[in-house]
């Protein structure tokens, strides 16, 4: 383990994760257009995959972190594919993709 | 290894064969001219085939696929009530008007619906967080473009959208609360986690969080509040069948899955006394968090459903108060209280599709989803009047019919837990639902309809449907011995 | 310090860094373009944690497929060039209060967590390990992630192909 | 013998009233002498029975009894007592009742509900045959309130006058009141002595058991009994209902209304009459001695022939009651017997003059000229001799002038309460009869001169008036016949020689020693020693009554109309007979309609509108703009979960359709459960 | 005792004859009116037989309320069993039928006023088939309450009715109709849901063991559920005087005094009376009412004798209020159904305030009351039904003289009031008398007070009599025939009872004396 606080550790990564996180985060949240929203998505999932690869580096985990990360890399496309169509679906119904102005449905 | 895998393959024959039928239904889609009817009957087909898989391996526990999946009666029992959902909602399929506009869509149709029904069994028996994980998105995506398959339809194409993002979003979240709980247990099957925990967990606040992110995910697939916003926007733009399904299968599989996620990673092993009660593990209160949501669940949705016209959009809000009713098995953390959830379920399946399946006969008769312009109808369509007002007396939970058994346990089992503020709130929230339920009712029987509104007659198939989700209802009510055993042989599950 | 410390800390700066760029960037191709240099500085991060392979999957995958596909819908969605490019925010206040807390929260979550640590040796090759494992362990998830990619595809088609006889706005 | 004859005269009057009301339209001449032969025998049995009784078992009890029902481990009987009370009841009842039958034949020719009337008639003969036969409390209240039925389809027969239902009811719910407090007294009797049988509950006192352990129930088990005859016999303060009963036929009005059912008071008090202790018979004697005083002040101002009579029953009962109270049993029982063959007479007599009036109104289409009220009458006495004559003997009876019976029976009531004042000092109490009795002679002759002396005001009237026919005029006889002396005591100045103060033997208190009224012997010494005093008195007053009378209605040497202003205030008490209606019609109608009222306004608006909660001011709002009456449901629901509504819109709100402000909450939610799982 | 009629149970017979009617008119024809009224009549017709065999049969002596082994035509299958699993013990809900002293009464009144119900319902056309069925159905849900002896049973034959008394006010009712019919619906459930919730307390506090196998069962059985050793250790509602006992009494006494309807739970019954047809006013008043007092005996207080004493104040208190209010209120109504109503809830609140009393005259008089009222009121509305039939109108000052219109009817009708004014002499009276005496045992001032009240209904009833009956006839009510044969044969039963009993309760008293004695015994004991 490291002396330092300096050096990389697991914990390092986790607050890169953190952050990557809640940037994230913020960007479903604030972002108007959907495509924001899905790359806001995107960093979700990847601060996930550095969890599980910090932990699969760090703790007894081993390569089983790596080979979930492995798959949420798939999933991750394969959702982005998908949603990304129905964006486009959206488009063509609607005329534009923000996302404030797509409520039909409510109440 | 390999012999592993072969016999962990014989195992897993529904959901090959599952997986074969999507192959069939995508060549046939390409092979066939007017495939419509042809697709749904192999969809059937198919779904019988795998029901009949299930029923054949019922009974069997065994881990299979090096601990990935188990094959136990719990799952069986998911599995019987997803296919059984399954099968009905395939036969609406045929008798939706609103699907008509796509013939030449249909094969998708299928294909994503066999695609969501396999990722629903696979939730029903996973055991280890990613296959648990991988399930959830499979049915997930498929639920999200099955939710916009009315393309034309402003409504349905909106519904999709927000399906998908909110979906993605909780899923997300839900991944991240995953990687931290194999972070801090090291693990990712479930039983392995537990272990861990067991062994006890040092980093008790990361546990929570995690447990709580990944409630995020899987309050997202059966609506609880506060994560249930996207329930009534999806059950309402999508088209009807689909609704059903998400509001009655989809549900199914994500309690089975949080049932399963629950009671085998989150208690004290230790503590699981012969009376079926079991712990969570301590310092952790998740049965009072559960509980909290699950007041809140039937507070919201039945409050909100008050006001609704919609029938989707109303039943949207019945199925998240039922969400709630469901939860309170699984806040009184006992044996007793999964007997009861499970019960539930299986009651709640013919009914809550009974009910969204008259309004879809509804719709395509009368041409409308609105409880406002139901007036009168009930006289036009005597059958169909009374069988929905059979099922939203169920829903309510009044004798003779299931859904007072499935109350009865419910409520029966969390008095006997002691959870007594939970089951007054259960009690007034029932009474509430009163209203909106018996408002249908009422428009449909204390209007004289329209002097030019004639009759609306039903085809055979249509009237077999309707008598084949009403008689369980009934007889439910009167003699549920068969599913109190059913559900009681079926509380085994691998490892427990 | 030593060379992975730099390194690390050059990586999370970028990493972090673009990410911030793409979530305040008003323009939406150069939030895209952000996000490029986000998940390549993650690759990197996973090489700083011994998984080449994932760095590189995360490059091919991500880096060439997904982010594509973004701009394609960058591209597919907007009218006019300048226009649509500009993206607003909403529910700036609450958002970025979550976003903060949740941060903030997660942060002190981990600091605070005493995690237990087992030196794992430096692996040099993992490519043959994780073989190992998703034709051994893993392979059930394989075959599902490929129906999971199966039915993507189809659900992509479908959502995005017009309908034959469609007269497109109609509702 | 004692068993089957009281049974059967029980019950033939109810089958007299069975078969009239099933059959008594078809038979030929609507039944009536079906229903008076039934009477008649009735008649003929009871005085077998009596003369059978008070000869050769004077002293004897019978009873029988059989078991009604059982419940819990008590059992409850049905039965009949006779005594010598009860057979001298019977043959008085019997016998008005046959009179009014007979007489009835031509009073109610032509009625449109003959043969009702006569069913009814019998219904009423029946019930207070019971009252008089039974052995036990319970069954008499039973009876009573059947009496009380009777009187009330009777006092309703022309229902379709206003004042004719008006007063039925009246009468019945007055009496209700009084039976209310019967009910209790009834009640506290069994609960203490777990029978209803006079019998048993004599025994239990006598062998020392009181009431809840307590003297006072005792005592307040008496007045509440007491208070059942305060209705039924008309006392203060609910004799308000008597005069008002007079709407009924006038037969009726003589049978029951003045010989019979309101006699039945008495009668129940003689029956209880051990068992009252001496405070409570001190309420009964100054009820009855109010009444008495009350009433006779009321008598001297009316003007309408039978409110008058009622005013002097109300009177007469006083006295009864009265003489009751002070202990002079046998006297009060003897001036009920003496005073129901008076003034049914009086009744009779009465009608007989009304059916003259309007058969000549008749003749001359005069619709507007009231045949009751004696100042269109006057100069009769050519036309009616009988009935004059007649009425002649039962007013002087009913004044208490020698050699009639209402002397014999009266004079003994005065010696009574004398004697009572002279033990403990009530002066009042024979103050007050001495009072009343002069003020009787005074207005019963006012009426006898008002009704058949001097000349009338229209003589074309008077011109047609004529005899009523035989069956009304027999009845009348023989009633003055029995309204002389001789057949009760061969002594006109003394009764207590005769047969009846033989058979009617005061009997002995039962109640604890301390309770207990002056016992007979001392009461009997004290009577005895102003008895001579009292006749003496009582005959100087009660002719200085009928002289004055003649004094101001024959001659009219004294103006009546300056008495009346003279006697000021008092006059105009006495002619709005005192305020009771317009009292009791404040308080207690106009008190129930309030309380009804706010009643309805508070189950309508309060409890219902908490039901509906705060629905009441959204159906407001939603009914102004026409919405509420097609959503009835819906207003329901906006009403009875209002908050839950609210709630639901609140709710509804939240979902805005944005997805990204779902995200927020769900995020938030995500927040908050981590803070409180940190 | 054990009567089989082909080999099923009599009180089966009972309960289910309606059902094969309403099965059988479901499947005759809309158009064949007829057929389906005689398939109703009969059906009902043959209940009132079996009800007329189960009289004659009842064997008087016998104790019933807490002990098996004395009730009577008692049929006791398994209905759900779930064998015992490692966590739980064994899960037992029987199909228990039988009667005692207590029920045996109101079977007779149910079928009796079900097939008057029949009868008064001829001369209705809109929807026959539909209206028949339900009301058959209802027929059967009362029955069952009187007859079920498992608690969950019990509770299914309760909230049966729920549904069909929705539609038959809804659907076949006077204008106001939703609005009656939701609010019935509505207090009704709100009740319901209270007795489920207390139902499952009790059925996881009690368990006995099964002498067969040794295993500990849980059961709904509701005579298990009175033996105070049957409660496990730690149950909710184990032990004595414990505030969760109190609650689960309060929670059913809410509910059957809903359906009473005691003050302040009342409102409901004003509205439903007003706007239900004729024979269902009939039904609603003649049994459905008499659902919650005797729920009150049959469950509150053999189960629950430590807080039955613990509240029985409150609860004479509530009694006592609903006698004098349901009288004033009855009082100020011009609508002759409202009035009618009114007057139930005073008349239910002497039964109340009787068996408050906890005493065999008050029990006896109690449900003597119910039977008498059941009956009594039934001739009420039948006769506003005559009425209304006729002229379509329903206000008290709307009529007048109609005793010189209908004399034959008026006699009736007024036999019918005045046994609801208490007369002696017919049955009213004779319950009222005996609630009373009970009561006052017990209560001396709130059984004064509650006196007062026959003063009130004297008063309006004689008020009513006046402003209907009597008086001038108005001239548009001047062509009114007088009473059908169909019509008397409705009111000749019920007035010849009202007589009878009024003469000679002893029939009616002997059949349950034995065991209410027993249940005041059993209360007083404490439940031993």
């Amino acid at each position: 383990m490291s002396s330092t606080i300096f050096e990389p550790g697991l914990n390092h990564f986790l607050v890169v994760s953190a952050l990557l996180f809640s940037l994230g985060i913020m960007a479903v949240l604030s972002k108007r257009n959907v495509i924001m929203v899905l790359m806001g998505v995107e960093l979700i999932l990847n601060s996930a995959n550095i969890n599980l690869i910090a932990f699969s580096r760090f703790t007894e985990l081993s390569l089983d972190g790596q080979m979930i990360g492995l798959f949420v890399i798939i999933i991750a496309a394969a959702e982005a594919a998908v949603a990304l169509a129905i964006v486009l679906n959206v488009y063509n119904r609607f005329k534009t993709i923000n996302l404030d102005e797509i409520n039909l449905l409510k109440g | 290894m390999v012999e592993n895998t072969l016999y962990s393959i014989s195992l897993y024959l529904p959901e090959i064969v599952l997986v074969v039928t999507l192959c069939i239904i995508i060549v046939a889609d390409l092979v066939l001219k007017n495939k419509e009817q042809v697709i749904a009957w192999i969809m059937l087909s198919g779904l019988a085939t795998a029901g009949f898989f299930v029923i054949i391996q019922a009974g069997t526990v065994e881990n299979i696929f090096f601990g990935m999946a188990a094959l136990d009666p719990f799952a069986t029992f998911f599995k019987v009530l997803l296919i059984i959902t399954g099968i009905f909602v395939v036969l609406f399929s045929i008798k939706n008007r609103e699907l008509e506009g796509y013939s030449s869509r249909m094969g998708e149709y299928y294909m994503l619906f066999t695609g969501m029904m396999l990722g629903m069994l696979m939730m029903a028996g996973a055991t280890n967080l990613l296959l648990m994980f991988l399930a959830l998105e499979i049915a997930s995506i498929s639920s999200y473009v099955l939710a916009g398959f009315t393309k034309r339809s402003l409504r349905s194409s909106e519904a999709a959208m927000k399906y998908i993002i909110y979906g993605a979003v909780s899923s997300g979240v839900m991944l991240y609360g995953i990687s931290l709980l194999i972070g801090v247990t090291a693990a990712t099957d479930i039983y392995a986690i537990n272990d861990a925990i067991s062994a006890g967990v040092e980093q008790t606040m990361m546990l929570n969080i995690s447990v709580l992110m990944i409630l995020v995910g899987l309050g997202f697939k059966i609506a609880v509040v506060p994560f249930h916003f996207w329930a009534p926007d999806v059950y309402e733009g999508a088209p009807i069948t689909i609704a059903a399904l998400l509001a009655v299968a989809s549900k199914i599989a994500a309690f089975a899955m949080l049932i399963r996620l629950f009671s085998v990673s989150f208690i004290d092993a230790s503590g699981l006394s012969a009376t079926g009660t079991w712990s969570s593990v301590e310092g952790i209160h998740w049965n009072l968090l559960l509980g909290g949501m699950a007041a809140l669940t039937m507070i919201v949705g039945n409050l909100t459903a008050l006001r609704q016209d919609n029938i989707k959009r109303m039943l949207a809000y019945s199925s998240i108060a039922h969400a709630g009713y469901i939860l309170i098995g699984l806040v009184i953390m006992s044996s007793e209280g999964l007997t009861s959830i499970m019960i539930y379920l299986f009651i709640y399946l013919f009914m809550n599709l009974g009910a969204f399946y008259v309004a879809m006969l509804f719709m395509n008769k009368a041409g409308t989803e609105s409880i406002e312009e139901y007036k009168g109808l009930g006289h036009r369509a005597p059958l169909a009047g009374v069988a929905l007002t059979i099922f939203l007396v169920s829903l309510t939970g009044l004798p003779p019919t299931g859904g007072f058994v499935a109350k009865l346990y419910i409520f029966g089992a969390a008095i006997s837990a002691g959870w007594i503020w939970l089951v007054a709130v259960a009690g007034i929230t029932t009474i509430i639902s009163l209203f909106y339920y018996i408002r249908v009712v009422r428009n449909m029987y204390f209007f004289k309809p329209d002097e030019d509104a004639g009759r609306i007659e039903f085809d055979t198939l249509s009237k077999a449907i309707l008598i084949a989700l009403l008689v369980p209802v009934l007889l439910t009510g009167l003699y549920f011995q068969p599913v109190l055993e059913f559900a009681r042989n079926s509380m085994l599950m691998f490892g427990f | 310090m030593e060379l992975t410390t730099i390194l690390f800390y050059l990586f999370a700066l970028v990493t972090l860094g673009s990410a911030a760029i793409m979530v305040f960037s008003k323009n939406i191709v150069h939030s895209a373009f952000a996000l490029m240099f986000t998940l390549m500085g993650v690759a990197a991060l996973y090489v700083l944690l011994y998984a080449d392979f994932l760095a590189a999957t995360q490059l091919l995958v991500y880096v060439g497929g997904i982010l594509i596909l973004i701009l394609f819908g960058v591209m597919l969605t907007s009218q006019g060039y300048t226009l649509s490019f500009k993206t607003i925010t909403v529910n700036l206040i609450p958002a970025s209060l979550i976003s903060v807390g949740i941060a903030a929260l997660l942060i002190f979550a981990f600091l605070t967590t005493n995690w237990t640590i087992s030196e794992v040796a430096e692996r040099t090759d993992t490519v043959y390990d994780l073989g190992m494992l998703l034709m051994g362990d893993y392979i059930l998830p394989f075959i599902a992630v490929g129906v999971l990619l199966l039915i993507a595809i189809i659900g992509a088609i479908l959502m995005s192909t017009r309908l034959s006889a469609d007269n497109e706005g109609a509702s | 013998m004692f068993t089957n004859l009281p049974i059967i005269i029980l019950l033939l009057p109810l089958l007299a009233f069975i078969l009239m009301i099933f059959i008594g339209n078809k038979l030929p001449r609507k039944g009536d002498w079906l229903a008076t032969g039934m009477m008649a025998l009735t008649l003929v049995l009871s005085v077998v029975l009596l003369i059978t009784k008070v000869g050769s078992h004077s002293a004897d009890v019978f009873t029988s009894s059989l078991d009604w029902v059982v419940i819990g481990s008590k059992t409850i009987g049905v039965g009949i007592m006779i005594d010598n009370l009860a057979a001298i009841m019977l043959v008085v009842v019997t016998l008005v009742s046959t009179l009014v039958h007979l007489f009835s034949i031509g009073y109610m020719e032509g009625d449109i509900r003959y043969s009702r009337y006569y069913a009814y008639l019998g219904l009423f003969s029946f019930s207070m045959l019971g009252i008089v036969l039974t052995n036990n409390i319970l069954l008499m209240y039973v009876f009573w309130e059947l009496v009380g039925i009777s009187s009330y389809l009777l006092i309703g027969h022309w229902y379709e006058k206003k004042s004719a239902s008006n007063a039925a009811n009246k009468a019945f719910i007055v009496n209700r009141v009084g039976d209310f407090g019967m009910f209790i007294g009834i009640m506290i009797l069994f609960i203490s002595f777990s029978s209803f049988t006079f019998e048993a509950i004599f025994d239990s006192i006598s062998a020392g058991k009181l009431p809840f352990g307590s003297e006072g129930w005792l005592t307040a088990a008496g007045v509440l009994i007491f208070s059942g005859a305060i209705g039924k016999s008309a006392q203060f303060p609910l004799h308000v209902w008597l005069p008002d009963a007079m709407e009924g036929p006038t037969p009726v009005s003589a049978l029951i209304h003045a010989a019979t059912m309101v006699a039945a008071g008495v009668y129940l008090v003689a029956r209880v009459f051990p068992m009252l202790t001496a405070d409570a018979l001190m309420v009964i004697a100054y009820i009855g001695a109010i009444t008495a005083l009350i009433a006779a002040t009321i008598a001297i101002t009316q003007f309408d022939i039978k409110k008058v009579l009622a005013y002097s029953t109300i009177s007469q009962l006083g006295y009864m009651i009265m003489a009751l109270g002070v202990g002079a049993y046998t006297a009060g029982f003897m001036h009920l017997v003496t005073h129901a063959a008076f003034k049914a007479g009086l009744f009779l007599g009465a009608g007989s003059v009304i059916y003259a009036m309007h058969a000549a109104l008749h003749k001359l289409h005069d619709h507007d000229t009231d045949a009751q009220n004696i100042r269109n009458m006057g100069g009769l006495k050519a036309k009616m001799p009988v009935t004059y004559w007649t009425f002649l003997i039962f007013t002087l009876a009913i004044s208490g002038i020698p050699l009639t019976s209402g002397f014999l029976s009266k004079d003994e009531i005065l010696a009574g309460t004398l004697a009572f004042s002279t033990i403990n000092g009530h002066w009042l109490l024979p103050l007050i009869g001495f009072t009343v009795a002069g003020l009787t002679a005074f207005y019963m002759f006012r009426l006898f001169i008002l009704t058949f002396h001097g000349k009338t005001a229209n003589e074309k009237i008077l011109g047609g008036v004529i005899e009523s026919p035989k069956v009304m005029t027999i009845p009348l006889m023989v009633l003055a016949a029995l309204s002389l002396f001789f057949f009760y005591s061969f002594n006109p100045f003394g009764a207590s020689s005769g047969w009846f103060y033989s058979a009617v033997v005061r009997p002995v208190s039962i109640v604890p020693e301390l309770l207990q009224p002056a016992a007979y012997p001392v009461f009997y010494e004290a009577v005895s020693s102003v008895h001579t005093i009292a006749m003496v008195l009582s005959i100087i007053i009660a002719v200085a009554g009928v002289f004055l009378a003649f004094l101001v209605y024959e001659k009219k040497k004294i103006s009546a109309e300056k008495l009346a202003q003279h006697a000021g205030f008092l006059y105009k008490g006495a002619t709005n007979k005192w305020y009771f209606d317009e009292i009791y019609n404040r308080v207690f109608v106009n008190g129930s309609h309030v309380i009804m009222k706010a009643l309805r306004w508070f189950d309508e608006t309060i409890i219902d509108g908490i039901v509906n909660g705060a629905a009441t001011v959204t159906q407001l709002f939603a009914s102004i703009s026409g919405w509420i009456d097609t959503n009835i449901v819906d207003g329901l629901v906006n009403g009875t979960a209002s908050t839950a509504n609210r709630a639901g819109r609140l709710l509804s709100y939240i979902q805005t359709g944005k997805v990204q402000t779902y995200l927020l909450f769900v995020l938030f939610s995500l927040l908050v459960l981590f803070i409180l799982f940190l | 005792m054990e009567l089989n009629i082909f080999g099923i149970g009599i009180l089966t017979w009972i309960v289910f004859i309606p059902i094969v009617g309403m099965i059988i008119v479901l499947l005759l024809p809309d158009k064949n009116r007829n057929a389906i009224r005689w398939t109703a009549a009969v059906a009902t017709g043959i209940q009132v037989v079996l009800a007329g065999i189960i009289f004659a049969f009842f064997d008087r002596a016998k104790l019933g309320i807490n002990d098996a082994e004395s009730f009577q035509f008692m049929e006791k299958f398994s209905w759900i069993t779930v064998e015992a699993v490692p966590w739980v013990g064994r899960i037992e809900i029987n199909y228990f039928l039988g009667i005692d002293g207590l029920s045996v009464l109101m079977i007779i009144l149910t079928s009796l006023i079900a097939f008057i119900g029949v009868i008064s319902s001829w001369n209705i056309d809109k929807m026959v088939k539909g209206y028949f069925a339900l009301y058959l159905l209802l027929v059967t849900g009362m029955m069952g309450v009187f007859v079920a002896l498992d608690f969950f049973l019990f509770f299914i034959f309760w909230e049966v009715m729920l549904l069909p008394m929705y539609f038959l006010i809804g659907l076949w009712g006077g204008p106001r109709r939703e609005y009656a019919a939701i609010k019935f619906f509505i207090y009704t459930f709100v009740g319901g849901i209270l007795m489920l919730l207390t139902m499952l307390a009790l059925y996881f506090s009690v368990a006995y063991t099964d002498p067969a196998t040794g295993q500990s069962v849980h059961t709904f059985n509701i005579l298990h559920m009175m033996n105070p050793a049957n409660y496990v250790d730690g149950g909710l509602l184990s032990g004595v005087d414990t505030t969760w006992r109190y609650v689960a009494w309060m929670a059913l006494f809410i509910n059957f005094a809903i359906k009473i309807p005691l003050f302040p739970f009342h409102t409901w019954l004003p509205d439903a009376h007003v706007e239900a047809p004729t024979p269902i006013s009939v039904i609603l008043a003649g049994v459905l009412l008499k659902l919650g007092t005797y729920g009150l005996l049959r469950i509150n207080f053999p189960i629950f004798p430590d807080a039955t004493v613990y509240f029985i104040y409150f609860m004479a208190a509530l009694g006592m209020i609903s006698i004098i209010y349901g009288a004033f209120c009855a009082m100020a109504q011009d609508d002759f159904k409202k009035l009618i109503a009114y007057s139930s809830i005073s008349h239910m609140g002497i039964v109340v305030l009787g068996i408050a009393a906890l005493n065999t005259q008050g029990m006896v008089g109690g449900v003597l009351q119910m039977f008498n009222h059941g009956i009594i009121t039934a001739v009420l509305f039948l006769s506003v039904g005559v009425l209304y039939d006729r002229t379509k109108k329903r206000g008290l000052y709307d009529f007048g003289g109609i005793a010189t219109q209908m004399p034959k009817y008026t006699g009736l009708a007024m036999i019918g009031m005045f046994a609801a004014l208490g007369l002696p002499g017919l049955n009213g009276f004779v319950s009222e008398l005996f609630s009373f005496l009970g009561a006052f045992e017990a209560y001396k001032w709130i059984t004064i007070i509650s006196v007062t009240g026959i003063i009130i209904t004297a008063g309006y009833i004689l008020w009513t009599i006046q402003r209907v009956y009597l008086g001038k006839t108005p001239e548009k009510l001047t062509d009114l025939k007088d009473i059908t044969p169909r019509e008397v044969l409705m009111f000749v039963p019920l007035i010849v009872l009202i007589i009878l009993l009024g003469i000679y309760p002893a029939p009616a008293i002997e059949l349950m004396n034995s065991s209410l004695s027993h249940l005041v015994e059993f209360i007083h004991g404490g439940g031993m």
